[in-house]
């Protein structure tokens, strides 16, 4: 029985929607010659050619930008953008005009793009390339957001977002690229949207999703020695994600815990809370609760960084302090 | 690219061509002069930003394009709509932020689009539009189309990084890509001479991208040139830029007090309209059909627009993402 | 008694600011000869020269990235961004480098340097000039974000910017640069980081900020004429925002709604009902509920444009679902 | 700007002279091969990117600042810092996340700044640093200090927007700013040649923005030229490129296995060696004395990072913004 690496899963994504597809294509920094930044493009070039997977220049704005046009007219651009820190170089091609061009242009054109790109903490690389911006896409109507906490999702995000005729941010974590599972019987394209529960439970419901799902599992597995039972809910797409999934939790376990690697205030979770303190008011045992990343910026201390990132200890806590 | 025999769209005799462009810029010339009446009869929503002057720019670049090419446009963008085909009853009522307008009155002005023409969207962001028209070309290359992209953008526009970017790229990949610079000497309130230290032609020689200049108020001229580098980038000869010396007969804006320009300035742009150069190879005669033809057909246009209903918020929520998609 | 229009209070504010400190200097997009898009920063130039105030070639990326280079050397840069929607270029400067610079670099510097800029709707400008973007800066450690919604608070947020030896991000509002209100009897220097009650009120909170309190106070009004008595709290600042004045007001009233331009989702709004479904669940007798932009592009059509901003209507109508 | 006599920071006899630029030199490959044992035995947070081969830039360039100069960096700046003047016991204590480093642990080799001697900070984005220098430039100019700012860029980093954004306001505003171009022939995995279709030369031309080329690995070189560009532009002269030719004997970062990289390449590169090149016109007694000092030096500052603490959380947490703000 083999094993599958969420790198590889996505790797296996664009390779199978590239053969389905010949308008697929791919480009980014580093994406043809040197298989990207964490591996996950590697032998594609050699697979469909050099006019379908291009490396590009050091220029974010545009090969973006480019990505909407050639959307416009008739391929299906994956473009990658190695860390989304870097994106604060092509916040334009996306917000101002891909997320936009549905409606804007009266539904004459759909923008079938995929924008590839990576987030997170744990490998010491600091400030600047760490942060978890994904709250700033999900804020914009017109784009969805998915981020895969594990290779099965990840090949499934990927493949839904490839078909799928808006533009989609596909969030992977570079802690999660040699994260591996045996190799599953089979590998669905997933629907974005669609939440799952990776662990069900009743005394408390944890929202999360990406790489603090392995905190949240760690947790729930320690608490549960202790006769807690914590249910886990994998959002795995944040724009748009699954309230009727989170509703539905929530009134069986009237708890609402929500971890996530991105600083806390103003983050994916903030709306999560809000939305529940709205429709799931009456649901509610207990304030609803979050672990995020404090207001600073990343640091680069490993003993700092762990501290900073969501950990089973700090997830503890905030169950311990929900079931008070 | 490995291209057959170049082809010019509509090759026909000099005088039919004329005429044809004459034709062009005039409907965008009368259609922008309406606007000024719409506009303060309060029927159209925010800013709208006239090319009132630069008509043979955009008529001479799209009279050697094919439906199969795609432009992307500017701020200042009716007139590209509308020589690249656009309905002038669809243009009207998009402009009146209509239903019946070509996105639907969702995108008026600044953001005048149609798809199916290849006209791929006026654009409130300056810049913004280069690296669409290269991905456009990415496309027209990667299927092996037998088309161009165009790129227009003014000489203010010089000044963002995004133009730079896609000077590279696009030789670099050897794109199908024309960049149509309006110099119109302006940005805004402020001479571009004044924002600007490069010019466009040594940037194209540092880049190894022809760069063509040309009186952009002679339409005549701007037609044959755009004729003959859109030849040779069908052909496979790579990405060049077409520079066209225009002035800004109007402010940056429809209302725009215009306070620091000298009115010496806008005396010599009047005497150089390129409606007043086109016509002096036109009979009177044919001035004058095409004067009756053009007024008509707004007066249409403008007619259907002004019946045409408001769009509905229902249809408006529902427009932000494909209902079909997962 | 002479009136104070909003946009002459951000210009008065610069001004004094300017005759008080030659650091501070000022450049943007048509700043200087055309004195803004919108007039605020009209006559400065020819009080200060050419050298303090100055008009700019069109490459936001580079002077918000200047701004930070002359902050760390000596200046208190002022720097316009005429439109939110172009910020979208200016992206790295601003989050990358300005944010992080007082941590990353250990303390050793202060990034004093204050982004202007304007978002919202109101005047048909469509879809990319009329986005309200703030909940993305407030997401981003190391910024502040202050939003004045009347002229005093234009002065007085913008001096307490100018001040302040951190980047802040003052957004202004289109629709509010031509309002004007009697010239008041002193115009402090505010501090950020505090809201205001703007109204009194017992029987429901609403905390806005911005243009959108508006539409809160005509609604607030209407319904006083029914005996129902809305508090209305100005945010004011929206990073750091007071939560102690909301959670008070709630444990007044028991109550809230947030109101403003923005998205709803994942907006400024999504925070703060967040943060009170935490520390303030015990306060609150019903559910927490929000008026923002539906999750779709501004529309340019007038009556669709109206019913996309929030509007006494609409906050009457959250109201009754409040106290239903 | 009307400034007095240009003054170059520290002008000695040649032979003083190159004995400093060798040491700057060694200081940083000594560092940077410190660096890849402390990377080995994972005290080092992150990747590193290290200037090995490169030295003759930073400390040529370097020479002739004064301390009121200012630089900005790139992801591969330890050798900005160290000619800049970090004292190596908060460089090492940096690079190892303590809190006796310079940045008090939080910067890291990426993001390694000394803002009182002039360093503002090496950057993981690249060309981020260049409107930074402007902007520093700017302030110089303002204030009217007699200082000038460097921007250190790589070749790669011509393809950001941002470089072209600069180029052309350091010239409208005549601004004191050296842009230093370090070509390695490298971007990240893949040559430069397949990335840049222009040449900085021509692009300078075009700005009418001075450029010299030079070879980046003969520091003598690199210090002249770079003295004679940087009093020009004290005195006014506006902006400047220097333009640096030298080859990266490493991979990108450290522990890049360099798969695409021709051997023979590599071999060239060791054999242009900078610190090779220099010692040429030095005695073996001078090379050894210094070789004895610098790594007595190196050994000191590494013993000091050991043992310096961790940075405490708190702190960390507190330094988001100034204590004293309103
Ligand atoms: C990114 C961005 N920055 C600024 C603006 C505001 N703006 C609109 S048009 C314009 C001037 C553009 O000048 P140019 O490109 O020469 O076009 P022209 O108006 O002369 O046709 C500016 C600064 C904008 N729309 N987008
Ligand atoms: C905006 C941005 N895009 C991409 C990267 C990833 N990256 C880091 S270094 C580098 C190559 C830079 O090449 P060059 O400027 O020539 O510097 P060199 O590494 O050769 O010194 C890239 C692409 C980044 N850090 N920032
Ligand atoms: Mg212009
Ligand atoms: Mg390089």
């Amino acid at each position: 029985m083999g094993e599958l690496r969420y790198n590889h899963a996505v790797n296996r994504a664009m390779a199978d929607a590239m053969a389905a597809d010949p308008t697929v294509v791919l480009f980014g920094e580093d994406v043809a010659g040197a298989g990207g930044v964490y591996g996950a493009t590697r032998g594609l070039r050699d697979r469909y050619g050099g006019k379908r997977v291009r490396d590009t220049p050091i220029s974010e704005a545009a090969i973006v930008g480019m990505a909407v046009g050639a959307a416009l007219s008739g391929l299906k651009p994956i473009v990658e953008i190695s860390f989304i820190d870097f994106m604060t170089f092509a916040m334009d091609a996306v917000v101002n005009q891909a997320a936009k061009m549905r409606t804007m242009f009266g539904g004459q054109c759909s923008v079938p793009m995929v924008l590839r790109t990576q987030h997170g903490g744990g490998a010491g690389s600091g400030p600047q390339h760490s942060q978890c911006l994904e709250a700033w896409f999900a804020h914009v109507p017109g784009l969805k957001v998915v981020c895969p906490g594990d290779p099965a999702s990840a090949y499934g995000l990927l493949r839904a977002a490839i078909d799928d005729p808006d533009p989609v941010i596909v969030v992977e974590h570079k802690a999660l690229y040699a994260t591996r599972v045996p190799e599953p019987n089979s590998l669905p394209i997933l629907s974005i949207g669609k939440a799952a529960i990776l662990r069900p439970g009743r005394d408390l419901t944890i929202v999360s999703y990406g790489a603090a799902l392995r905190a949240a599992a760690e947790a729930a597995g320690r608490l549960a020695a202790e006769g807690i039972e914590t249910e886990i809910l994998d959002l795995r797409s944040l724009q748009p994600w699954d309230e009727g999934a989170v509703l539905a939790s929530l009134a069986r376990t009237h708890r609402l815990l929500i971890v996530h690697e991105a600083v806390e205030a103003f983050g994916i979770g903030a709306e999560i809370a809000a939305r529940m303190a709205d429709v799931g008011f009456d649901e509610l045992d207990a304030p609803i609760l979050r672990v995020g990343a404090p207001f600073m910026p990343s640091p680069v201390a490993k003993a700092l960084e762990r501290r900073y990132l969501p950990n089973p200890e700090s997830v503890i806590a905030a169950v311990r302090r929900l079931l008070a | 690219m490995g291209k057959t025999a170049p082809t010019i769209a509509k090759p026909v005799s000099n005088d039919v061509r004329l005429r044809r462009l004459y034709r062009t810029m005039l409907t965008i010339r009368r259609t922008e002069e309406a606007l000024v009446g719409l506009l303060a009869e309060g029927l159209i929503p925010g800013f709208i930003h006239l090319s009132i002057g630069q008509e043979a720019i955009a008529a001479g670049v799209m009279d050697v394009l094919t439906p199969a090419d795609t432009i992307t446009s500017t701020h200042r963008g009716h007139g590209h709509a509308i020589a690249k085909g656009i309905r002038l009853d669809k243009f009207f009522a998009e402009l009146l932020a209509k239903d019946a307008g070509a996105c639907r009155g969702r995108g008026g002005s600044m953001h005048v689009a149609d798809i199916a023409q290849g006209m791929l969207g006026a654009n409130g962001i300056v810049a913004a539009g280069i690296p669409i028209a290269l991905g456009s070309a990415l496309a027209h290359q990667t299927l092996e189309r037998d088309a161009v992209a165009v790129a227009f953008f003014g000489d203010g526009a010089m000044a963002e990084g995004l133009l730079h970017e896609c000077l590279n790229l696009a030789k670099l990949w050897n794109l199908p890509v024309l960049f149509v610079c309006e110099d119109n000497g302006w940005g805004e309130f402020l001479p571009t001479a004044q924002q600007i230290v490069f010019t466009l032609d040594r940037l194209a020689a540092a880049h190894g991208i022809p760069h063509v200049p040309i009186d952009g108020n002679d339409v005549a001229s701007v037609a044959q040139a755009a004729g003959e580098i859109v030849a040779n980038i069908r052909s496979g000869g790579g990405p060049a830029i077409l520079d066209c010396h225009t002035m800004r007969v109007g402010g940056h804006y429809e209302g725009d007090p215009q306070r620091g320009r000298d009115p010496g300035d806008l005396a010599k742009a009047a005497a150089r309209d390129p409606l007043t150069i086109a016509a002096k190879d036109l009979s009177n005669a044919a001035v004058a059909k095409i004067e009756t033809e053009v007024t008509a057909d707004i007066a249409a246009a403008i007619a259907f627009a002004r019946l045409a209903g408001e769009p509905g918020w229902d249809d408006a929520v529902a427009s932000v993402y494909a209902a079909d998609a997962a």
